[in-house]
C-alpha cells in the first residue's frame, strides 16, 4: 500500500499542470472565438499533447497510448484544478466511443469517433422509452428497412442534450417477431435528420435537464448501424458497463459534503453557526463516515484496475451506485434542515448535478430535489439491489412472467 | 372516552371533500404550477360559500362556531386535494382574534373574516427560523408597528394581518394601512404563496398577548393535519401507479421490493392520524400540554410525510421526477409544511423542554 | 370526540378500584396458600363480582355481559393499577376460550372454559414448527385416527410456557392428500399425555421464554378435535386474530420510553446527565413522536370498535403490529448508546417482554436483543408488510410456486 | 498510488484464514459460549507459533517486524471466524512498548510478548465511558499505581498490563505485581471476556505518554477490522439462510423483499473496508489526522455492522433469535467492537472537534 503516485506520475503530474496552464485560457485573436470553437481547439491541442483520450487508438484521433488508470487520475486532477474545458459530453467520449471501438466497422470508427473527442460532435444517448424504464429491452420504438434506409417510428424519453447534440446512438426494435432482446439493433442517427423532434421536459426543481425524443418517419442510411441486426442489446452493453463506472465517482460526494459543512458554519442557529450545535454535529460526522468510505472505495477501485485486477474489486463496484445515491440524499435531508426556512424558497432550477454543493439556498432546494434522481437515473435503486444479491451472494433471480 | 369523529364531523369532510374533489382538480392545481401562480378566486369563494372561512368564526359573528379540530379536518382535505386556497393563514387570523381581540376588534373583523369579505392571514416569523415569540423584534409603539416579516401566506390579498411583536405578542393591521409593502417571494409551493411583508409606522391595535403562542399552537396542528392529507395521497398515488406501471412483463407492484416500499410508506403515516386529531382536540380543550401536542403532531407527521414524498419520488421512477408529474405537487406542499412554522429539529427542542427533560 | 370516560364509566371504575383494592392481598389463612391458588382464588371472586372475563357467557364461567370496550379498559386500568393478579396466561383466556366459544362443542365448553377462566388450567399453542415459520399453513406434524384415539407424531416450535401448561390447542395434519390449508385439524391435548416431550429453547439473551415440543406416538381422545377434520385452518383464524389484536397495545410502548427518559436522566455523561445532551434529546424526542402516535392509535381502536365500527379503523389496525415493532427497536438502539460500556455487559436473560423499560444495564441489554423478536414473533415484519400492501392499497398478491 | 494489498498481506490472511477455518469452526467456539466461557489455549497457541503474537513486534526483538495494517488484516479474519483470542489486547500492549516503551521496557517484554511466553493487555476505561486518556483517573505515583480500570480484556491470564494513568500517560505492570486483583465480569462476549483490574501500589514503570493516544487509535482500528470482518460474515449466513430455508414452496431469497433486505445489509458493510484499510495505513505512515481516520473507521463500520447484526437476526426469523443459532455468536462480537473504547457516537465527538468544526 502506497498512497504516494510516484516519480513517473509525479513527473507526468507536473507536465500536465504546465500544459493546463499554458494552454488556456487560448491567447489573441482564439479568445474572441465563441466558447465553443474555443474548447474544441483545446481539445484537439490537449489530445495531441497525450492528456485527452489518451488511449484511443492514434488512427482515430486518440493519443494512441496503453490504458493507465493512474495517469489519468493524475492528470484528470490538473486539468480539474486548472479548470480546463476538458470534460465534453460523456455520451460521446465515454460510451459511444468505446463501443464504436469494440463493435463499429472501420468506416464508422474513421467518420465519428475524431470529431467525437474534439467535441465537434456531441452525442446523446437514445435507450428509455416511457413504456420502459428499468426493463429497457421492452422498448418498443421500432426501424424497419425500406431499400438502402432504416425508417424509424416511436419515441424516447431522459434523453439528455437532445437539442444540442449532432448525432444520437440508440437502441431501436427490428426484428419485431424475435424475442425480447433477441429483436433490437444500434442505430446512428444525425439529430438533423427530418422527422427527428427533440422536446424538453421539465424536471420538478425546474431545470429542463432531460429531452423527450419523437421519431416520425425518419430515415437514416442502412449502414448506420453497429453490430448485426438483433444484436444491438449486446452491442449497448459495454455502452451502459461505462455509464456505471462514471457514477462510481466520489469526487461529487466530497465536494458536496464540502458545501455542506460550509453551510452548516454559515447558518446561523440562536446566534451562533449550527455547526456549533451538538446534533448537526453529529449528523454531519455520521455522514463523513459515509463520504470517506465511498472514497476509500474508489480509491480501491482505481487501484485494483490499475492493477488489471478488477475481479478482487467487483463487490465495491457493485455498491458504488447506491452507495453513491444514499450519500447525496443524506446530505441534501441535513441540508435542508439546516437551511430551516430558508428552505422555503424555489428551487433555482439548476441542471442535476450529483454532486453539487452550493452556497445558495435556492441550490440547496434544487438539490434537495436532485439528489432523488440518484436512485432513478442509470439503473434503479431497487435494480441494483437485485444485482448486488444475485451476483455477490447468489441470491436467485425474481420470479417473472414467461419472456421477461 | 369517545376518540372518534362526529357525525357532523365526518360530514364536513365529505362536503368539502365533494367540493374540491370537483372543483380542485389536480389538473386545476397544475395550471397554478405552470403559469403565474395565477390564484383561483373562485375556489375559494367556493370554499366561503360553503362557511369554510367561517369554520370557527363564533355564531354570534357570523361564522359556524366550530373547533379546532374540525379545521384541522378540512385541513387534511385540503392536503389532500392539495387545494390552493389561504385556509392555513385565514383561520389563524380567527383564531388570533378570538383568544386576544377585544369586543371592537372582534366585532369589526371576524363578520367579515367569516363571510369572505376579507382575507386574514398571519405575519410572524422574520427569516431565520424566527418562528416562536420570543424571537420577534417588529415594534409596536404608539398604535404604529415597524418590522419586516418574512414566509407570509396570501399577503397579496389580505385584507388583515396578525403581527408579531416585540415581547411576544400580537397587533392587528390593516392592510389598506399605510406603510405597508408586501413582495413576492419565489417560493416551493406554488399553490400556496409566501410573501415578504414590509410594516413602516404601519397603524396598528394590539391583541392580548397570550393569543400569540395559541396561534402558532393552531398553526402548528393546521399544517400537521394538511400534511397528513398530502402524504396520504402521495401513498394512493404511488400504490396506483405501482399497480398500473408495468415492467418485465408485470405491474410493479408485483414486485415485493415495490410492494414493501409501499407498505413502508404506509406505516410512517397511517398511524399519525389519531396524533393530530388529539393535538387539536387538547387545543380546543385548553388542555394541559396542548402545545407539546401540537409540536409533536407537526414535527412528527411532516417528518413521516417528507420520507413518504421521497419515497413516492423514488417509486414513480423518472416521471415522479419530472415537472409534469403530480408528484411534485404534493412533494411541495408537504416540503412547505414541513418547513412553515420551525423544522422539525427546532420543534424537537421545544419538545425536549417542555417535557421536563 | 370526548376523551373523558363519562359518569357511568367512572361509576365503574371506582367500583372496580373498590374491589381491587379490597379483594387483594387475600387475608387470613388464604394469604398462606401458594401464590398460583391464591390466583386462581382471586380470579374467582373477580369474575364472580364482573370484573374479569365479563362477555364470557355465564354458563362457562364467565361474567354473561355484553361486550363494551370501554369497561374493560377502565377496569383494566384500575387492575393493572393495584397490582393483582388478574393477567393470566393469554394463549388460554385470549386465543383458546374465544375458539371454543366460536367453533367448540358444548361439551367442550364446559369442560374447558371456566377453568381456564380462573387458572386452574392452563394453555400453550402448538402451531409453529421447524419447517413452517410464516409459512405456518406448511407444518408437518400428524395426527392419524386409530380406533377412538388421534395418534400424534412430530415437533412444535416456539411454544411459550410448555412445561407449566396444563393442555395444549394446536394444529395438525390430519388428512395428508388434502391440499396445503384443507388438510389441517384443531386439536386439544393434555401435556401429560405419554410421549409429549417439552424442551426449553434457550434465546440469544440467555432467557428460556419458548419451548419446543416433541410427539412421539401421542394418543389422545377423538373427540379433542374443534370443528370438523381438515377445518383446523379456518378454526385457527379467528385465533390468531385475537393474537394480534392483543400486540396492537401501546402501553408497552410508553412504559418503555418512559424507562428511556429514566436511563437518560440516570446515565452521566461529562459530568451532566445525558438527557441534557442536544443530540440524546433530538433522538428521545423523535421517539416520542412514535409512541405518541401509537397511542392515539390504539384510542382511534378502542373507540372505534367500541361504536361497532372496526372497518374505519382498519388501516391502523393492519399497522399496529410492525409499527409497535418499530418503536421497540428504536427505543432499544437509544438505550444501548445511552449504556455506552454498561452495553457491555452480558445480557440479564429476562423473558421477552415486549415493552420492557428497565433500570439496570443487563436488562436494557436483554431488552436490546429481544426488540429484535418483535420483527419475527406473530408474523414476520415482511409479512405484515404484504398484508398492509395487498388488503390497504390492492396491491398484488406475490407470485408464488402453484399450491402455495 | 496502490491502494491494494500486497501479495504477503494476502497470504497472511490467507495463512490465519486456512488455520482458522480448521481450527476455530463455529462449533468450537459454540463451546466457549455454552460452557463457562473456558479458553482455547491451543487455539492462541497455535497462532502464536504463527508468528500473529509478534506481528507488529520489532525484528529485532524476535516478531515479523510488520505494521498495524498487516494485524487489522488479521484482525478482520478474526472477526470473520469470531476466534475467540486476545489478539487486540496483545497487539495493543506491542503498540505501547513500542511507541512508548524505554529500551529496557522493549528487551525485557517484546521478546515474551512476540514468542507468546506473556500475554499482554490494555487496562484504559474506568468506567462511564472513560477511554479517553484525559478520563483516566488511576494514580501513578512513586513508581506503583492505583486504580481500578474496567472492561479490561483477557486480564485473568494476561502477563503484563498497559495501564492508563491520570494526565493521559500510560504505566506498565507486570501482572505479577503484588496489589494486582482481577475480578470476572459476566460480559456479552463469552469469546472475549472483559475483566475489572484493581491496582492496589502495584509496582509499575511509566512509558511515554505520547504512547496512550496511539494505542487508543490502534485499538479503534483493530476494532473496525474485527467488526467488518464479522458483519461481512453475518451478511454471507443470512444469504446462505435464505437460499437454503423455503417457505411457502420456495426459498426465502426468492422472494425481493429478502433480496433487497440483504443487498441493504451488503450497502452498508461492503464499502467500508477500504475505509479501515486506510486509517491503518494513516497510523502506520504517523499521517497527520491518523487519529480521526480511525476514529471514523471505528464509528462508521460498527455503526453498519451494528445495523447488519439486526438485519440477520431478523432474517433469520424466530431461530435466528436462539441460542443455538449461530447468529448470536457474531451478534454479540459486533456488539462488543461497537462498544469498547468508545460508542460511535462518544467517536463522532472527537471527529468533529478535531475537523476543526
Amino acid at each position: 500500500m502506497d498512497l504516494e503516485f510516484g516519480e513517473k506520475y509525479e513527473t507526468l503530474r507536473a507536465q500536465a499542470r504546465d500544459f493546463a496552464r499554458s494552454s488556456w485560457p487560448l491567447q489573441g485573436d482564439e479568445a474572441k472565438l465563441p466558447e465553443r470553437e474555443q474548447g474544441i481547439l483545446w481539445k484537439e491541442r490537449a489530445i495531441a499533447a497525450g492528456f485527452l483520450h489518451r488511449t484511443v487508438p492514434a488512427a482515430y484521433g486518440g493519443g494512441g497510448l496503453e490504458p493507465d488508470v493512474l495517469a489519468e487520475t493524475v492528470i484528470r486532477q490538473e486539468l480539474d484544478e486548472a479548470g480546463v474545458p476538458h470534460r465534453g459530453s460523456m455520451q460521446g467520449t465515454h460510451m459511444l466511443v468505446p463501443t464504436l471501438l469494440e463493435c463499429g466497422t472501420e468506416e464508422q470508427r474513421q467518420a465519428y469517433i475524431r470529431p467525437t473527442l474534439t467535441g465537434v460532435m456531441r452525442w446523446c444517448q437514445g435507450y428509455s422509452e416511457p413504456g420502459s424504464g428499468s426493463d429497457l429491452a421492452s422498448l418498443q420504438s421500432r426501424a424497419v428497412v425500406d431499400g438502402d434506409e432504416w425508417v424509424i417510428n416511436g419515441q424516447k424519453i431522459w434523453t439528455t442534450q437532445a437539442t444540442e447534440a449532432e448525432m444520437m446512438f440508440g437502441l431501436f426494435r427490428t426484428e419485431p417477431d424475435a424475442p425480447k432482446h433477441g429483436g433490437i439493433s444500434y442505430l446512428l442517427l444525425s439529430m438533423d435528420t427530418p422527422g427527428i423532434d427533440p422536446r424538453p421536459l421539465q424536471m420538478m426543481q425546474g431545470g429542463l435537464d432531460f429531452c423527450e425524443v419523437f421519431f416520425n418517419d425518419v430515415r437514416i442510411p442502412a449502414a448506420n448501424i453497429v453490430g448485426k441486426r438483433g444484436e444491438g442489446w449486446k452491442v449497448s452493453r459495454s455502452t451502459l458497463k461505462h455509464e456505471r463506472m462514471l457514477i462510481g465517482d466520489s469526487t461529487g460526494s466530497r465536494k458536496s459534503f464540502e458545501g455542506l459543512l460550509e453551510l452548516a458554519r454559515n447558518t446561523p442557529r440562536d446566534g451562533r453557526p449550527a455547526i456549533e450545535d451538538p446534533h448537526i454535529r453529529q449528523r454531519i460526522a455520521e455522514l463523513e463516515g459515509y463520504v470517506t468510505a465511498r472514497e476509500w472505495a474508489v480509491a480501491r477501485i482505481i487501484s485494483a484496475v490499475a492493477q488489471n485486477d478488477d475481479m478482487k474489486v467487483m463487490d465495491d463496484m457493485l455498491m458504488a451506485k447506491i452507495a453513491s445515491t444514499n450519500v447525496t440524499q443524506m446530505t441534501a435531508k441535513i441540508a435542508i434542515d439546516l437551511l430551516g426556512d430558508l428552505g422555503l424558497e424555489e428551487p433555482s432550477g439548476d441542471a442535476i448535478v450529483m454532486g453539487y454543493g452550493g452556497t445558495d439556498a435556492a441550490s440547496w432546494v434544487s438539490q434537495y430535489m436532485t439528489s432523488l434522481s440518484g436512485a432513478i437515473a442509470g439503473g434503479s435503486s431497487n435494480i441494483q439491489r437485485n444485482i448486488i444479491g444475485e451476483r455477490l451472494y447468489g441470491l436467485p433471480r425474481d420470479r417473472r412472467p414467461e419472456g421477461h | 372516552m369517545d376518540f372518534t369523529l362526529t357525525e357532523e364531523q365526518e360530514l364536513l369532510q365529505e362536503t368539502v371533500r365533494g367540493f374540491v374533489a370537483n372543483e380542485s382538480p389536480a389538473t386545476a392545481v397544475r395550471e397554478i404550477f405552470d403559469g403565474e401562480r395565477s390564484a383561483k378566486p373562485a375556489l375559494w369563494k367556493g370554499l366561503v360559500e360553503m362557511g369554510i372561512a367561517g369554520l370557527t368564526v363564533p355564531e354570534t359573528h357570523g361564522g359556524a362556531g366550530l373547533d379546532l379540530l374540525d379545521a384541522a379536518l378540512a385541513s387534511e382535505v385540503l392536503g389532500h386535494f392539495a387545494v390552493p386556497v389561504p385556509f392555513l393563514e385565514h383561520t389563524l387570523t380567527v383564531t388570533a382574534l378570538i383568544e386576544g381581540g377585544g369586543s371592537e376588534q372582534q366585532s369589526h373583523w371576524l363578520p367579515r373574516l367569516a363571510n369572505g369579505d376579507a382575507l386574514g392571514t398571519v405575519a410572524l416569523g422574520e427569516g431565520e427560523d424566527t418562528w416562536q415569540p420570543t424571537h420577534w423584534t417588529a415594534r409596536f409603539e404608539n398604535d404604529v408597528v415597524t418590522g419586516t416579516k418574512r414566509y407570509v401566506p396570501a399577503a397579496e390579498k389580505a385584507g388583515v394581518f396578525v403581527v408579531g411583536i416585540a415581547g411576544g405578542g400580537l397587533a392587528l393591521v390593516d392592510a389598506s394601512a399605510a406603510g405597508v409593502t408586501v413582495e413576492p417571494m419565489p417560493t416551493v409551493d406554488r399553490g400556496r404563496p409566501l410573501f415578504t411583508v414590509h410594516f413602516e409606522n404601519a397603524a396598528a391595535t394590539e391583541l392580548a398577548s397570550a393569543a400569540a403562542q395559541r396561534v402558532l399552537d393552531a398553526g402548528l396542528v393546521l399544517l400537521a393535519a394538511d400534511s397528513f392529507g398530502a402524504a396520504d395521497r402521495l401513498i394512493r398515488m404511488t400504490a396506483d401507479y405501482a399497480n398500473t406501471r408495468e415492467q418485465f412483463g408485470q405491474v410493479l407492484a408485483q414486485f415485493q421490493g415495490m410492494k414493501h416500499q409501499i407498505a413502508d410508506m404506509a406505516v410512517d403515516v397511517v398511524p399519525t392520524r389519531g396524533m393530530w386529531w388529539y393535538a387539536a382536540h387538547a387545543f380546543d380543550q385548553k388542555m394541559a400540554g396542548a402545545g407539546r401536542a401540537a409540536a409533536l403532531a407537526k414535527s412528527h407527521v411532516t417528518d413521516r410525510a417528507q420520507q413518504t414524498a421521497r419515497q413516492a419520488v423514488e417509486c414513480h421512477g423518472g416521471i415522479g421526477f419530472t415537472w409534469e408529474c403530480d408528484v411534485q405537487i404534493w412533494f411541495k406542499r408537504v416540503m412547505q409544511d414541513r418547513l412553515l412554522f420551525g423544522t422539525p429539529e427546532r420543534l424537537r427542542e421545544n419538545i425536549a423542554a417542555t417535557g421536563g427533560w
